[in-house]
C-alpha cells in the first residue's frame, strides 16, 4: 500500500512490521515522531510489544541489551546526543553480539546546540563493532529496517540505520507499505541459540582475560566480513519478496562513467540532478553511493572505482585533525588495490547547512580543474 | 550440599569458543582450599549441631551430611568465620601444613 | 516541478496542511515532498512549510528557495514577514483574509497574481478552532485546489477524510466552501 | 561422640551459589549472594553491574552464581534489569524474577539513575544492593556509601569521609515503591524472609544488604559477621523495612543498644577517629534513629 | 629528581606540576593509583586544587567542562569504559574548545570484562575533536601533562595522554621529575579570554542554527591542523628548558632504513630490541613511532616513509568491519602523496595480549616474506 | 485619569531576563525564570541542561538571560554547576553563586544522577526545576514529572500515564540537604522569597518550580496563572520547604481548597479523564496532603 | 524596565566569529510583537495600579513608567495572562490589526 | 638482564617488596621495571610480582616468562603453586621457611639453586604483622641482597626507609637480620 510518511513514521512502520517484541527509548528531536508513533501503535494494540519508557538513552541502550540477551528482538530510535550517550553501551551490544536494530536520525553534534543533520554522531561510532547503513529515501528507511532485523539476526551484530535529520525523518513521502504476511514470510520470528535460560543458566560477559579475549575480537570482525555476503544474499531475497534491490552501494548512471561522485545519505539524491544536467553536456559522470558503512565495503568500492578518471567524494560529515571520513576511509581501500586514482575529499553541509544541485556543481567543477588535490580537505560553503 | 571439585574448560581453538563470552562451567575447579593458611577443625565432641558454621561460612565450604557439619577443605578458604562464630568455640585454627 | 511554501503560527497547523495537500498529489498518482521549515519556531511565532510537487520521482532533497506559489494562512503575518521572499516571477499568492484581491495586489507589487479566501470566516463559520485561534487550514485547502490547479476536490476531501482527526464533516465543508469563495482565481 | 540431635537450619538448605569463587577471605559479599539466592523459590535471572561480584562470579568462560546472568556496563543494572524484565513478559514467562545485583557503588552512585527510573517505572524487578561502603572492587575508595569518619584512598586519613552516608533507604522509600528493606549478613533468617517477601511482590523492590569487606575495612576476615551484628546493635544500621513509602516496620529490635564505638574499633579504617569524631557519629546515629522511630509510629 | 614511578604516579605527579585547578575524576582500573595519589596530594595541602570526587566518569567530564568555562586549569584521568561513558562529553569538551587535559590508560573494551591493555578505548574517540598522543614509557608520561596543558592553551583544545594499561600504568620505572619552578617558567597560569565572567556575561554554547554551524567545525578542524606547528614549537620550548625531545613522531634507526616498523604505545619500546637484533643481522630497519594521532601527522609519515622499500604498520586496535586504526588512517596519507609502498597491516594483542619480541620478529618476518599485503588485517597471535 | 496611588511592587523591580526571547505566548517556564533572576542579590552564573530554556534564551549568537550561562548536555546540569562551583572557589570568586536549571526531564530523569550526587557532596549550588511536566522541548512527550492522568504524545489518550508523579521533593529532602522547596509561577513573593533564601545558605540547595506550558497542557496562553493558583488551592501542587530533610515548613495555606476537578477541566492534557479517574486524582492528592500534614507537625 | 529593540549581530565571514558559539548580544532585536494577533490595551481610568499585569508578564513586556503600567508592544507576544489576571478587568485584549 | 619472579598471597606486600627492591636499584644507578601480575587476585590467593633489572635503559615491555631467579614469601604457597614455573636453568630460589635449603633441594630438582630464609620467624619477632599474617616483605628484601646479588644493604635499607610507612626501624632490623640469617646462601 502506498502512503504518504515522514521519515520517523517509516522507521516506526518498519518496527511495526518487523514485529519487534521489546522497545525502549528516549525522545529527542529530530527523531520524536518515531517515540509517539511506536507509543500510539503499541497502545492501540496494533504492535504487542513492550514499550520501555525509560529515563535516558543511555537506558534504553540498556534495555534493548537485557532484552536481546533475553531473547526478545529489541528496538530502539535515536539521533546524535542520544546515540553518543549510549556509546558505551554501543560497544557493549555489538561485543555482546546482539541484534537489536536501531534507527539514528543524524543530527550534528553539539555544543552549540544543533538539530540539523550531519553524519558525525553516527560516523563517530564507526569503531563500536556496528553495522551501518546510511538511506537516501523513506523507501529505504522503512525498508532497511526490515532488512536489518534478518541481517542482524543471521550474523549476530547490531544494526544501526542512519537516515539524514529533516531532510528525510521530517519530509513527507510516498512509500509502499508491504503487507505484514510478506515481512512475516521474509523475516522469521527470533529464536536464538545463545541467551538468558533459566533452563540452561550461564552468565554472559564475565571477566575475559588476555588468554581468551582477542578471539572473541577476531570473531566479531569476521562476522562483520561475511555480513557483507549476507547482506547482499538478503538484498536478493528481499528483491525477490518486494521487489525493491538494495546492496552495499548502489550505482547510477556509472556504467561508462569515467567521473564519479561518491556519496551517502540524501545527498546522492540531489546529486542525480547533477549528474543528469552534466550528462546533457556530454559529461560521462555517474554516482557510486555508499550505503553501507560497515563492514566498509572497500573492495568493492575499489571495483567500482576502477579505471575511472577521477572521483570526488562528499562528507557531510569531519574527524577533526583528519578528512572527511568517508574520503579517509575509501583511500585506504584504494592504496591497498595500488590504485592511483585522483580521489578529491569534499567536506560540506555540517550542522544541517543545506546541499544544493549548485553545491554539487561546485564540487564537480573543482574537480575538473585540478589534476590531484592538495588538501586532505576541499571545505564548501564555508563563508572565509 | 558438598561440592565436588570441578572441571578446567580450555579453550584452545577458535571453534571451541562460544559466540560471546558466555560461561561453559562453574567455578568448582578452583582449588581455593590453597587460599588457607589457617584450617578450621571441628572437635565433634563439644559441636551442639546448632548449624551456625554452616550458615555463615562465605563459601560455602561446610556442609551438613551424616548428621554433622563437615569442612570442605578444597574450597575452605580459611577466613575463620566459623571459628569466631561457633557458639561453643569447638571449631579450632590450626596453622596450614604443620 | 512545483513548489509551494506556506506560512502560517506555530500551533495554526500549517504543517498539517502541507502534509494533507501532499496526501491528495499521492492519491492522484503524483510524486510529493512536504517538509516543515526546519526549526525551533514557538506557538505564535510565524512559522514556514513547504510542498513539492512532480509527476516523476523527486531527487531534489534541498530547501526551496525560489517557490512557484505562495499561501498565507495568517492574515496578521503580513505585517512582520515579507511573505513573497524568493517568490517566482508571475508566483502565485493566496491570503486567507476578507480583504479583495485587488485591495492587496499593490502590497505585493505586480509581478504576482494575489488571490484570497476568508478562511477565518469559514472556519468559525463551521466551529473549527475558537475565535482567537481558529484552525484554518483545511479551508485554506480548498482554496489552494481552486488556486493553484495542483489536485483536485474530490482528492483534498479524501485526504481531508484521512488526515483530520476529528470534526471530518465540518473541515470538509469548510474546504468546500473555501474553494467556492475563492476571489481572484480566475 | 555422643548421639547429637539434628541440625535443624533457619535457613534454606539447598545451595545455589556453588563454592570456588574469587571472593576474599571472610567476604560479606559473598555471602549476602548465598543468602539471596536461597531465598528464591521459582526461577530467577540475575543482571550484574561492575562490582566486586563482576569478579567473584569467576573469570569466562565460569560462573559460580548458578543462575542466568548478564554482567552489565557499572551504570545500567536498572535499565538492563526492565529490559530483561519485558522480555520475559513478552516471551510468556512472567513468573521468572528478575533480580538486579550491585555494590553500592553502581547503586548510590554511576548506577542510581537507572534505577530511580525503573522504580519509578515500577518495573516488575527486586534490586539488591549489597554494602561494602565504598568501591572494593577497583581498590577501596569512596563511594556516598561510605559513612563520615571513613578512611578509603580517596578519603585519605588526613581528610577521611565528612559526609554521612547517603540514605538510599529512604530515597528509595520516597519513590513510594511497594517495598524497600535493610538486611545484614549477620542476621541471615530475616535477610532470607525479606527477600522472600520481596521477590512475593509484584513492582519495584529495593533491598540494602548490610556486607562488611574484610580487605577494605581493614578488619580481620574472621570478623566479618560479628562486625555486621555490632552495626544493627549499635543502631548504625537498622533492620527494617517500608511498604509503598509510608509503612515503617523494624523486624529486629535493639532491646540493648551498644555504643557505636564498639562498632567502629574493631576496624582499621576507623582507627585514626579521635573522641571527638566518635561522637559525631553516635549523636548522628542516635538522631537517625530517634527520626526511624517516629516514622515507625506514624504508620 | 629521579624517581621510581609507576605511569599512574607519573600522570599524578605531572598533574601536580601543571597546577591543576579542578580535579573531578573518578576511579577505574587500571587509573585508580592517579585518583588515589591526587587525593593525597590535595589532602596534604601539596596542591592547591578543589578535587570533585563525582558521581561516575560522565559527572567527572561535566564537572571538567564546568570548571574550564570559568576559567580553572582542569583535569581528569579514566580509562575504557569510563572513557566510553564520558563519550558525548568530549564531543561537548572539544566543541566548546576547552583546554582540558585528561591521562586515559588504555584498556580493552567490555564485555567481556577486561582490566587489560589495548588501544580501543580511545582510537573509539577520534572522531571527538581531542587531540591524542600515545606515549611509550613513564617519564613521557609525565612530560605530555605538562605539554598537554601548554599545548592546549595555545590552541583551545583538550589533550588525551594515553598510555598503556599495566605495562605503563603499574610499572614502576624511573622518572627525571621537574623541578616547579622550571615548570612554572614553562606554564604559565590559564587565563583564557573567552569564559564565563559575571563581568562580560554571556551565553556559551546556545542554539547555533545552519547559517552559523558549520565555521565553528572550520574553525576547530583548523585548530587541530595548527596544532602539528604548535606541538613542534612546545616540544622545542620544552626540550631548552627540561633537555627531553618529543615530537608528532619518533625515529629509531630510519636515517639508512629500508623496512619500517610503524608503531605506538610501549610496542615502540619492544619493537627496539627487535630492530637492534636484526640490524645485528644486516636488515636494515627502523621504527617510526606515531607519538600523536590527532591531529594526525599525515604529511610527516609520507615524508618520513618515502623511499622505504616497505612498512609494517601495528595496530594493538581495530575497527570492526573495516581494520587496524593507525594502518588505514596512514593508507589515506600515503594514497594522497602517490606512493606505492606496501603497507602491511599487523593487529596483535587486544585485550592485553602479551607483545613479545618473538611477537614482533613474527611481523617482520610475514612482511619480508610477502610482495604486498592481501588481506587489510594480518591477525597475530590469534588462535584458529 | 484622576491621580494614582504609587504602583508598590512586592517582587523586585529590576528586571534581569530580557525580552525578545523565544517563549511560546504566555510560557511558565519564562516567567519562572524572570522571579529566579529577581531574587539574585549580589552575582550569579548558570548552567542549563537542554530543555525548552535552551530555545527560550535564543540562539547563538544571543542570549537573554543577563547572566553568564553554560549551556549543558541534557543529563550533566548538576555536575556542570559542581565544577563551576570548584573553578570559582579556585579562582577567589566564592561568593559567586552558581545556579543550575533544568526543565522537569532534565531533572527527574535523565540528569537527576548528577543532582543526587551534587546533593550527596553537598555542593554549594542552587539547582532549581522549572516543572512543566513533560518533555516539552520536544514536543510534549511524558517525563516521570508526568502526573497520573495526563495525555502527552508518549501516553496517548488510549494509554494516558499510569503512574503517579516522581516525588522529587521528598527524594531531595531525603537526600538531607540544607534547603528544598517547592514554589509556583502564581506566587511570585513566595517564589522570589525562597530563592532569596535558598541563595542565602550554604551548600545543595533544590528548588521544585511549577511552570505550566500552555503549547503542552493544551490550555490557553491566558490561563497561566490561574491554573497554576489552582494547582495550590486544590493542593495538588503544596508550597512547603523542607531543611535539612527534616524541618517541614508550609508557606502558603490552603484554607479553602477547591476539588481538583476544578484544576484538571480547565486543562486539554487531562479531557479524556472520566469521573472515577478523577476520583483518583483527588483520592491521590488527599493522601499526600495527609502525609505532608504530619511531617508538618514531626518538625 | 522599558526594554529598547536591539540590533542585530551579522557573522558575515569567519573574522567575525567567536572562538565557540558564545553570545555577543540579547534578544531584544526580535520584534516578538509579531507573534501577536490580539493586542491588551490597558484602560487607565479603570486601573487601580496594583501591578498585577506587571508581576505577571512572561517577557516582560510591561514597565512601570510615569506611575503607571505600559505595554511594550515591540515585545507583548499578546498572550493575554495580563488580561486575565487583572482584578479589575481593565486590560481588554483586541484583533491585531483591526 | 636479571628478571625475578616473587610469590606471595593478596595482601601480604609482594608488590611492595618488589617496588622497594627496585627503588634500591634506582638508587643505586641501575635500571629497572617492577610490575605487578596483571590480574584481579583477592586477599588470600596466590600473586605474583616481577622485578626486571638492567644496566642500561630496558626496552622490553612485555612479560617474565622465564625468570632468573624466584622469591616465594608464603611458604604454604609450595603446595599449590608451581614456583619454579619457567625458572632459567642454574636459577636460585628463595624461599621463606624455618627449613634447611638441604630438605627443599629435593622438591626443586638440582637444576636450581635453594636458599630459605625464616622470614615469618623474623617478622614475628620485630612485631611486624600478626601471627597469622605476620608481614614478611622485608625480611625477604634483606634475605635477596645476600642471595641475589643484584644490590647492596645500604640501598635495600634506604629504600626500605622511604619505602614503607609504619615501624621503619623494624622494618630494617628486619631485612639486617634476614641478611646475616640466609641459609644457602653461599
Ligand atoms: C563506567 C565505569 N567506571 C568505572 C568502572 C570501574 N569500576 C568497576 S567496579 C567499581 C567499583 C564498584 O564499587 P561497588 O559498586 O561499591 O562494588 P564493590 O566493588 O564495592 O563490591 C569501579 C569503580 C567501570 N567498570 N565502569
Ligand atoms: C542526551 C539527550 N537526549 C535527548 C535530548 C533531547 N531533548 C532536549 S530537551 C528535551 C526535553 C526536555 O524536557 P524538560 O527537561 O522537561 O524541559 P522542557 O523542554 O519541558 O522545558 C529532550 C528530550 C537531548 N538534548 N540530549
Ligand atoms: S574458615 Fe571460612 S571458608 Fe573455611 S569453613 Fe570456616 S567459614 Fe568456611
Ligand atoms: S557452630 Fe560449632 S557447635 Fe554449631 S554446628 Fe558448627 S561446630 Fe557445631
Ligand atoms: S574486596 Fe571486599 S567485597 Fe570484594 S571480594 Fe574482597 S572482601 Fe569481598
Ligand atoms: S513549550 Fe511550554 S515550556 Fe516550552 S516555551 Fe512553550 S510554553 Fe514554555
Ligand atoms: S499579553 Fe502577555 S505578553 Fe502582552 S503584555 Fe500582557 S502578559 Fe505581557
Ligand atoms: S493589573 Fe489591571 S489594575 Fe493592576 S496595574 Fe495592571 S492594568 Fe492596572
Ligand atoms: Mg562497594
Ligand atoms: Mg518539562
Amino acid at each position: 500500500m502506498r502512503k504518504l510518511l515522514m521519515g520517523n513514521h517509516a522507521i516506526s512502520v518498519g518496527a511495526t512490521l518487523s514485529r519487534v517484541q521489546v522497545i525502549a527509548a528516549y525522545p529527542i528531536t529530530p527523531q520524536t515522531q518515531v517515540v509517539e508513533m511506536l507509543s500510539e501503535i503499541v497502545a492501540d494494540g496494533k504492535l504487542n510489544a513492550e514499550f520501555i519508557k525509560v529515563e535516558s538513552e543511555h537506558s534504553a541502550m540498556a534495555a534493548c541489551i537485557g532484552a536481546s540477551t533475553t531473547g526478545a528482538r529489541a528496538f530502539t530510535a535515536t539521533s546524535a546526543q542520544g546515540l553518543l550517550l549510549m556509546h558505551e553501551l554501543l560497544h557493549w551490544a555489538a561485543h555482546g553480539r546482539l541484534p537489536i536494530v536501531m534507527a539514528n536520525v543524524n543530527r550534528a553534534v553539539a555544543p552549540g546546540w544543533t538539530i540539523w543533520t550531519d553524519q558525525n554522531d553516527s560516523l563517530s561510532q564507526r569503531d563500536t563493532g556496528w553495522i551501518q547503513f546510511y538511506v537516501a529515501d523513506n523507501q529505504e528507511v522503512l525498508d532497511t529496517i526490515i532488512l536489518g532485523y534478518k541481517l542482524a539476526e543471521k550474523v549476530h551484530l547490531p544494526v544501526m540505520v542512519n537516515l539524514d535529520a529533516f531532510v528525510l525523518s521530517h519530509t513527507y513521502e510516498a512509500v509502499e507499505v508491504p503487507d505484514q504476511e510478506k515481512v512475516d514470510a521474509f523475516l522469521p520470528p527470533f529464536n536464538p541459540e545463545w541467551k538468558m535460560d533459566v533452563k540452561n543458566p550461564r552468565a554472559f560477559g564475565g571477566l575475559t582475560s588476555s588468554d581468551v579475549y582477542m578471539e572473541f575480537q577476531y570473531n566479531h570482525h569476521e562476522a562483520m566480513e561475511q555480513s557483507k555476503k549476507v547482506i547482499a544474499e538478503t538484498c536478493g531475497e528481499f528483491e525477490k519478496i518486494f521487489g525493491r534491490k538494495y546492496g552495499l552501494l548502489e550505482e547510477y548512471r556509472m556504467e561508462d562513467s569515467e567521473y564519479v561522485m561518491v556519496t551517502s545519505g540524501t545527498i546522492s539524491k540531489t546529486s542525480r540532478i547533477v549528474v543528469d544536467e552534466l550528462r546533457e553536456k556530454g559529461v560521462k559522470i555517474g554516482i557510486l553511493r555508499v550505503r553501507t558503512f560497515r563492514p566498509f565495503p572497500g573492495e568493492e568500492i575499489a571495483a567500482a572505482l576502477a579505471g575511472k578518471k577521477k572521483a570526488f567524494v562528499i562528507d557531510r560529515n569531519i574527524s577533526y585533525g583528519k578528512s572527511g571520513i568517508f574520503y579517509d576511509e575509501i583511500k585506504g581501500a584504494l592504496y591497498n588495490k595500488g590504485m592511483n586514482l585522483p580521489l578529491f575529499g569534499f567536506v560540506i553541509g555540517l550542522g544541517g547547512r543545506d546541499v544544493t544541485p549548485a553545491h554539487l556543481h561546485e564540487i564537480v567543477d573543482y574537480g575538473m580543474k585540478h589534476d590531484r588535490p592538495t588538501e586532505e580537505i576541499i571545505w564548501m560553503g564555508v563563508k572565509k | 550440599m558438598n561440592f565436588k571439585p570441578g572441571k578446567k574448560v580450555v579453550l584452545e581453538k577458535l571453534a571451541d569458543y562460544p559466540l560471546m563470552p558466555a560461561s561453559l562451567a562453574d567455578m568448582t575447579h578452583n582449588f581455593t582450599g590453597s587460599w588457607r593458611n589457617m584450617r578450621p577443625v571441628i572437635d565433634y565432641d563439644k559441636c551442639i549441631n546448632c548449624g551456625t558454621c554452616w550458615k555463615f561460612c562465605p563459601e560455602p565450604a561446610i556442609y551438613i551430611e551424616d548428621n554433622k557439619v563437615n569442612v570442605n577443605y578444597y574450597f575452605c578458604k580459611g577466613c575463620g568465620i566459623c571459628v569466631s562464630e561457633c557458639p561453643k568455640k569447638c571449631i579450632t585454627f590450626e596453622e596450614e601444613g604443620k | 516541478m512545483i513548489e509551494i511554501r506556506l506560512h502560517g503560527r506555530g500551533g495554526q497547523g500549517t504543517v498539517v496542511a502541507s502534509k494533507i495537500l501532499a496526501d491528495a498529489i499521492v492519491m492522484g498518482g503524483g510524486y510529493v515532498q512536504a517538509f516543515p521549515e526546519f526549526g525551533v519556531e514557538r506557538r505564535g511565532a510565524p512559522v514556514v512549510a513547504y510542498v513539492r510537487i512532480d509527476n516523476k520521482p523527486i531527487n531534489l532533497k534541498s530547501k526551496i528557495y525560489q517557490p512557484d506559489h505562495i499561501v498565507v494562512l495568517d492574515p496578521t503575518l503580513l505585517q512582520s514577514v515579507n511573505v513573497t521572499d524568493g517568490l517566482k516571477e508571475g508566483g502565485k499568492v493566496l491570503v486567507n483574509s476578507e480583504k479583495e484581491p485587488s485591495e492587496m495586489q499593490e502590497k505585493f507589487g505586480k509581478s504576482f497574481k494575489v488571490m484570497t479566501v476568508d478562511a477565518t470566516a469559514i472556519a468559525l463559520e463551521k466551529r473549527l478552532g475558537s475565535k482567537t485561534s481558529p484552525i484554518v487550514n483545511t479551508a485554506i485547502l480548498g482554496a489552494i485546489v481552486k488556486a493553484l490547479n495542483v489536485t483536485n476536490m474530490d482528492l483534498i476531501i479524501k485526504a481531508i477524510e484521512e488526515g483530520v482527526p476529528l470534526k471530518v464533516e465540518e473541515n470538509v465543508e469548510a474546504a468546500k466552501k473555501a474553494y467556492t469563495s475563492l476571489k481572484g482565481g480566475e | 561422640m555422643t548421639e547429637k540431635k539434628p541440625i535443624k537450619t533457619t535457613i534454606p538448605e539447598h545451595e545455589v551459589m556453588k563454592p570456588g569463587h574469587l571472593a576474599c577471605q571472610g567476604c560479606g559479599a559473598s555471602l549476602a549472594m548465598r543468602y539471596a539466592t536461597k531465598a528464591i523459590e521459582g526461577e530467577a535471572m540475575f543482571t550484574l553491574p561492575a562490582c566486586c561480584w563482576s569478579v567473584i562470579d569467576g573469570p569466562f568462560p565460569y560462573s559460580s552464581l548458578g543462575l542466568p546472568l548478564l554482567h552489565m556496563a557499572f551504570e545500567a543494572a536498572g535499565a538492563t534489569a526492565s529490559g530483561i524484565r519485558a522480555a520475559l513478559n513478552m516471551l510468556g514467562q512472567k513468573k521468572v524474577k528478575v533480580i538486579a545485583w550491585g555494590g553500592d557503588g553502581g547503586t548510590f552512585d554511576i548506577g542510581f539513575q537507572a534505577i530511580s527510573g525503573a522504580a519509578e517505572r515500577d518495573e516488575d524487578i527486586l534490586y539488591i544492593c549489597y554494602d561494602n561502603e565504598a568501591y572494593m572492587n577497583t581498590g577501596i575508595q569512596r563511594s556516598s556509601a561510605t559513612p563520615y569518619g571513613a578512611w578509603t584512598t580517596t578519603t585519605p586519613v588526613k581528610h577521611f569521609e565528612k559526609r554521612p552516608k547517603k540514605d538510599m533507604v529512604e530515597i528509595m522509600a520516597a519513590h513510594k515503591i511497594p517495598y524497600v528493606a535493610n538486611v545484614s549478613v549477620a542476621y541471615p533468617e530475616d535477610f532470607v524472609k525479606k527477600v522472600q517477601k520481596a521477590l512475593s511482590m509484584e513492582g519495584f523492590k529495593f533491598i540494602h544488604a548490610f556486607a562488611p569487606c574484610p580487605s577494605g575495612w581493614k578488619i580481620k576476615p574472621e570478623d566479618t559477621i560479628k562486625i555486621a551484628k555490632l552495626a544493627v546493635q549499635s543502631k548504625i544500621f537498622p533492620l527494617y523495612e517500608v511498604e509503598y513509602g509510608v509503612k515503617y516496620n523494624l523486624t529486629v529490635k535493639v532491646p540493648n543498644p551498644v555504643p557505636v564505638l564498639d562498632y567502629l574499633k574493631l576496624q582499621g579504617r576507623f582507627r585514626h577517629l579521635t573522641e571527638e569524631e566518635i561522637n559525631i557519629i553516635q549523636k548522628g546515629t542516635d538522631e537517625n534513629w530517634d527520626l526511624l522511630m517516629k516514622k515507625l509510629e506514624n504508620k
